[in-house]
């Protein structure tokens, strides 16, 4: 039955992610994207990571998700949002992709690493523990990095504003 | 308010550049919710900005006008209830007076009386929808629902007055349809009483709400000048500071006799001619209202209500235009007549919701569209009355 | 290969691995062939997953005792990964206030 | 396997009893509004009107399914599901009873704020699919809207895992008591702060007056669901009113003790079985009552105040709500370190508070008395019409 679920879960996560990769549509990719998201979250609760499969939807479904849809809609008027996403250089592509793939299941086949049974326990306490003892300062770090983030989404927001104020003057020399 | 914050709240929320440059073209209207009937603005947005507007009538446009020329002048009456069903005797009025004075025609005293208690009953209820639909458009469904209860009450009042609930058709031309009795009086000084409470109720339950002050304050300013320049008349004209009231300035009836005062707008929340401003005039207005059917109720006398009219009415030759003072401001009727045959050889209706429409394009630009609704709504224009 | 290293498939570190490396692929694919920027990103974020599922992986199955540095490794992965679609969107939408595009191709101002 | 199959009844179960809840609550919120606003409601069907929501679900469910012409077909399909889903998700681990819930998730209310943002997700594939301009400009301003005020509703939520020293609904339950006086929301300033935050963000987030700017149905007529109709609208309206639950529920369980009722729950009852069952009865009906206030108090403001405009929502999330939320979050942290539990300060404030909450509702009834003293307005008790 486990084995039957984690077989469902891991094909919708390989299907979300060639939807991603192969579909010409924009939105149908982000579409995939947000099916594999979710599937992998499901596989981290097999790997009983619960807290990070929370934070896993938490931040990619409702945050990261929710912007690249609002890029998406945004940034493609209409008519385009179907096709406007050729596959380019399809064959250098797959040869990158299949070399990295062998390169993957070589690392796999021969890492030799010894792997213990695992089994589900509960988390949340413990990761707090990890994360503000030996992790603090990179925890610290990124919250630096998130200021540095809130700050700079905020200068470029002003930017923008300054910069369209002269943009229609310069449309008109192009025209 | 120091001089320095209003400013502030007076600068433009954003400034009319292309933000994103991605104008977004769309239809409020002509079946829209807040739209009341049938009105089409045509907005070009830009996210939640309004860069460019344009308003669209004529979706509700019945020829009344034309329709007038090809019947005698009686029988156009029930035509100009239709011009604006909210306020239908004030209409009645407008062309009875005019029609009146063209030719020359008597009206008795107790007539004039029982003609300014229908149109003051009819302006209250007039400005209750408009006070009503206002909270109605930014999202508060029950006020609407109160205003409309009161509303009801005056309904039943009028259906003793004049025999109908809406669409009176109450007034003829030297008088008017039908008689009341002293019962009718005392009803209606016993609900003028529980008006007043009501009306109190109603302004502290919605003039004193915070997101209502917030969403109509300083949105929508139209100066004095501004105002007069589109010909705003009525409610919307004193809420710009300008206290013009026909019935002061150019008296009808025995409007000369009444003691009222004339609201203006005073910028109390935030700008003279604001939205609030707009919504605050109609609450005093009906208030006025009130003071002038108590003292109608103390003046009126028994006597006839119609005097002679001949019963084909052939108007002499020439032309004339009369004013009254409607729950929408100005409302002109301009007649000509041949002299020869019993139908006018045109009628024009001016009517202030048309005039109140010409202000959108222009004030709408760098709004939000939550603001369009709001000021829209605060104009309280009925869409019959602006394409007759 | 040791395919069915423990009983059952779902407590099989290798199948975690393989899943993380068609992911990673999948991403690779995307990153290379799309022209639209958001498609990219898409890409990328991809990756990233499949990055974050090797690590909850390595912890689940490579410590006998409870050591939750790969949670915490993945944590870190999501939320940089966050602020980087934050700031990659938006540089995007800057771009395409300028240029009224998110395909790479008319964004080669820089090429030499 | 069983357990799966006891797992797929429970489900059903659930989804039956929110679909109950939801078509329920419709009834009464507009009986509620009938009220309010000097007419009856519905009264016909059943006693009371009380299955006019089965009627209103079979009319809606007889409708033509329409999908626009140029609509993203599969997204427009797809965004109702996916917005109940949202909604329902979040019933999981919330506590109806010491056993009546779903699953105790050690993530618990981490939990349901990731699920919320399911709704997030499915509201804007909604309005952009439509292929509506108003359904676009609404599906947007719901993604701002929820995801701003996510912020302030996750604060608030810190204060109380500060609290309670964990994730766990079950555990945040039990270490309130069943008096007011342990309630989280009277233990401490920072606590009844970070409740009224919860408590607004929690109505920005479930799109109700006077945060309904998504569906605002005087502006963008009706926002993001104005092109579905028949059973994709009534998922809508599900997750819409099963939300009004979810928002009671949480608000009951973080700070208003949850399903404890006037008894102490000790570690003798933590052996299954030897928790007396009417002590789980009880402890059901009283967290439905507590439920039903909010839900109650959630209806209210709906009926009374008008809505916001954009701008002035994102002003009072991100100007008002986010740092008073964090002044709360600090302040929490602070007492917790300098005032023990059960100290004398600590008891001092709880009966304070206590007291404090107890004279605000008196100076509500006064006010309310007043005004109708003022107005002349008279009272219609009788609910039964």
């Amino acid at each position: 039955m486990k084995d039957g679920i984690f077989l469902c879960i891991a094909a919708v996560t390989v299907f979300g992610a060639l939807v991603t990769a192969f579909s010409r549509s924009i939105i149908n990719a982000a579409l995939g994207l947000l099916l594999a998201l979710v599937a992998i979250a499901g596989l981290y609760i097999f790997l009983s990571a619960d807290f990070v499969a929370v934070s896993q939807i938490l931040i990619y479904v409702g945050g990261v998700m929710v912007l690249l849809l609002f890029g998406i809609m945004l940034t493609s008027g209409g008519d385009n949002i179907f096709s406007n996403n050729p596959i380019m250089g399809a064959v250098p592509a797959t040869l990158i992709t299949t070399i990295f793939g062998l390169l993957g299941i070589y690392v796999v086949n021969t890492s030799g690493l010894t792997f213990y049974q695992g089994a589900y326990r509960a988390t949340t306490r413990d990761i707090g523990h990890f994360l503000l003892r030996e992790y603090i300062l990179p925890f610290e770090l990124v919250s630096v990095l998130i200021v540095v983030l809130i700050v700079g989404a905020g200068v470029m927001l002003r930017k923008e504003l300054v910069i369209v104020r002269q943009a229609p003057q310069k449309k008109e020399g192009k025209k | 308010m120091t001089s320095a914050t209003r400013e502030k709240e007076l600068k433009p929320r954003v400034e009319i550049t292309q933000i994103s440059g991605t104008e977004i073209e769309v239809n409020m209207g002509p079946h829209h919710p807040s739209t009341h009937g049938v009105i089409r603005f045509i907005l070009f947005i830009d996210g939640e900005i309004v860069v460019r507007a344009v308003p669209d009538v004529g979706y509700l446009h019945r020829s009344i006008e034309k329709i007038a020329e090809s019947m005698p002048y009686s029988f156009f009456m029930p035509y100009t209830d239709r011009v604006d069903y909210v306020a239908a005797i004030n209409c009645n009025l407008g062309y009875a007076l005019a029609i009146e004075a063209m030719g020359g025609l008597e009206v008795p005293e107790r007539a004039t009386w029982l003609r300014m208690i229908g149109v003051e009953l009819n302006r209250i209820m007039s400005h209750l929808v408009g006070v009503g639909a206002l909270p109605l458009d930014l999202g508060a469904f029950t006020p609407f629902v109160h205003a409309l209860r009161e509303r009801e009450h005056m309904m039943d009042l009028l259906e003793i007055l004049t025999g109908t609930r809406m669409n009176n058709n109450y007034i003829r031309f030297g008088g008017v349809c039908q008689d009341v009795d002293d019962e009718f009086l005392k009803k209606l000084e016993k609900y003028l009483d529980h008006f007043v409470l009501f009306l109190e109720e109603y302004d502290r339950l919605i003039g004193t709400n915070k997101i209502f002050i917030e969403r109509l304050k300083n949105v929508g300013i139209v100066s004095g000048e501004k105002a007069l320049s589109y010909s705003f008349s009525g409610p919307n004209l004193r809420a710009s500071g300008i206290g013009l009231d026909l019935r002061k300035v150019d008296p009808y009836c025995f409007y000369n006799d009444m003691k009222f005062d004339v609201p203006v707008g005073k910028g109390i929340k935030g700008t003279v001619g604001d939205s609030f401003d707009r919504y605050i005039v109609r609450i005093e207005e009906m208030a006025e209202c009130e003071k002038i059917l108590r003292q109608i109720l103390s003046k009126i006398k028994e006597g006839p209500i119609q005097s002679k009219v001949p019963k084909k009415l052939v108007l002499p030759a020439g032309e004339a235009y009369h004013h009254t003072e409607s729950a929408r401001g100005e409302l002109g009727y301009h007649i000509i007549s041949d002299g020869k045959s019993a139908s006018p050889y045109r009628i024009k209706i001016r009517t202030g919701s048309f005039a109140s429409m010409t202000s959108l394009a222009e004030i709408f630009k760098g709004m939000m569209v939550a603001d369009v609704i709001a000021y829209f709504a605060s104009l309280d224009i009925v869409a019959p009355e602006v394409d007759r | 290969m040791n395919f069915l290293f423990f009983e059952g498939i779902s407590q099989n570190p290798n199948s975690y691995l393989i899943l993380a490396i068609i992911i990673f692929c999948a991403g690779i694919f995307t990153v290379l062939t799309r022209k639209n920027i958001i498609g990219i990103l898409l890409g990328i974020e991809l990756m990233l997953n499949a990055g974050a599922l090797n690590f909850i992986a390595f912890s689940f199955f490579r410590h006998e005792s409870a050591d939750y540095s790969g949670h915490v490794f993945a944590i870190f992965v999501i939320v940089l990964a966050a602020a980087e679609a934050v700031v990659a969107l938006a540089i995007l939408l800057a771009v395409y206030q300028q240029r009224r595009s998110v395909s790479t191709d008319d964004i080669s101002d820089l090429k030499g | 396997m069983t357990q799966f199959i006891y797992m797929f009844i429970f489900a059903v179960i659930y989804l039956l009893s929110i679909a109950v809840a939801a078509g329920f609550l419709t009834v009464v919120e507009r009986r509620i509004a009938g009220r309010m606003q000097s007419r009856i409601g519905p009264n016909r069907v059943g006693p009371q009107g009380i299955v006019q929501w089965i009627a209103d679900a079979v009319k809606a469910l007889q409708k033509e399914d329409i999908i626009p012409t140029d609509a993203h077909s599969f997204l427009f399909k797809i965004a109702p599901y996916l917005v109940f889903m949202g909604v329902f998700l979040t019933l999981v681990p919330i506590p109806f009873g010491a056993y009546t819930l779903m699953e105790n998730l050690d993530t618990g209310i981490f939990y349901v704020l990731a699920m919320a943002s399911f709704v997030v997700i499915g509201v804007m594939m909604g309005g952009w699919a439509s292929n509506n301009k108003w359904s676009l400009l609404g599906g947007m301003r719901s993604a701002a809207q929820m995801i701003s005020y996510e912020v302030p509703a996750a604060l608030a939520v810190f204060v109380v895992v500060v609290m309670a020293g964990t994730l766990n609904f079950q555990k945040i339950v039990f270490s309130q008591g069943a008096s007011p006086v342990d309630w989280y929301v009277f233990r401490n300033p920072f606590a009844f702060i970070a409740f009224n935050i919860f408590f607004i963000a929690a109505l920005a987030e479930g799109n109700r007056v006077p945060f309904d700017i998504p569906e605002a149905e005087s502006e963008l007529v009706s926002g993001y669901n104005t092109e579905y109709s028949g059973m994709r609208f009534l998922f809508f309206f599900l997750a819409e009113w099963g939300n009004l639950v979810v928002i009671g529920a949480l608000v009951s369980t973080l700070f208003f003790g949850g399903w404890n009722f006037w008894f102490e729950y000790t570690l003798e009852f933590s052996v299954p079985g030897r928790y007396p069952i009417r002590f789980e009865v009880l402890g059901f009906l009283w967290f439905l009552f507590k439920v039903s206030i909010f839900v109650f108090i959630i209806i209210w403001i709906r009926w009374t105040l008008p809505r916001l405009r954009i701008d002035q929502l994102m002003d009072i999330c991100w100007k008002y709500m986010v740092p008073i939320g964090l002044f709360a979050s600090i302040g929490i942290l602070l007492w917790m370190y300098f005032v023990p539990e059960k100290s004398l300060a600590d008891t001092i404030m709880r009966y304070s508070m206590t007291s404090f909450g107890g004279l605000t509702i008196l100076y509500f009834f006064y006010r309310v008395f007043q005004n109708l003293r003022v107005t002349k307005a008279k009272i219609y008790a009788n609910p039964f019409v």
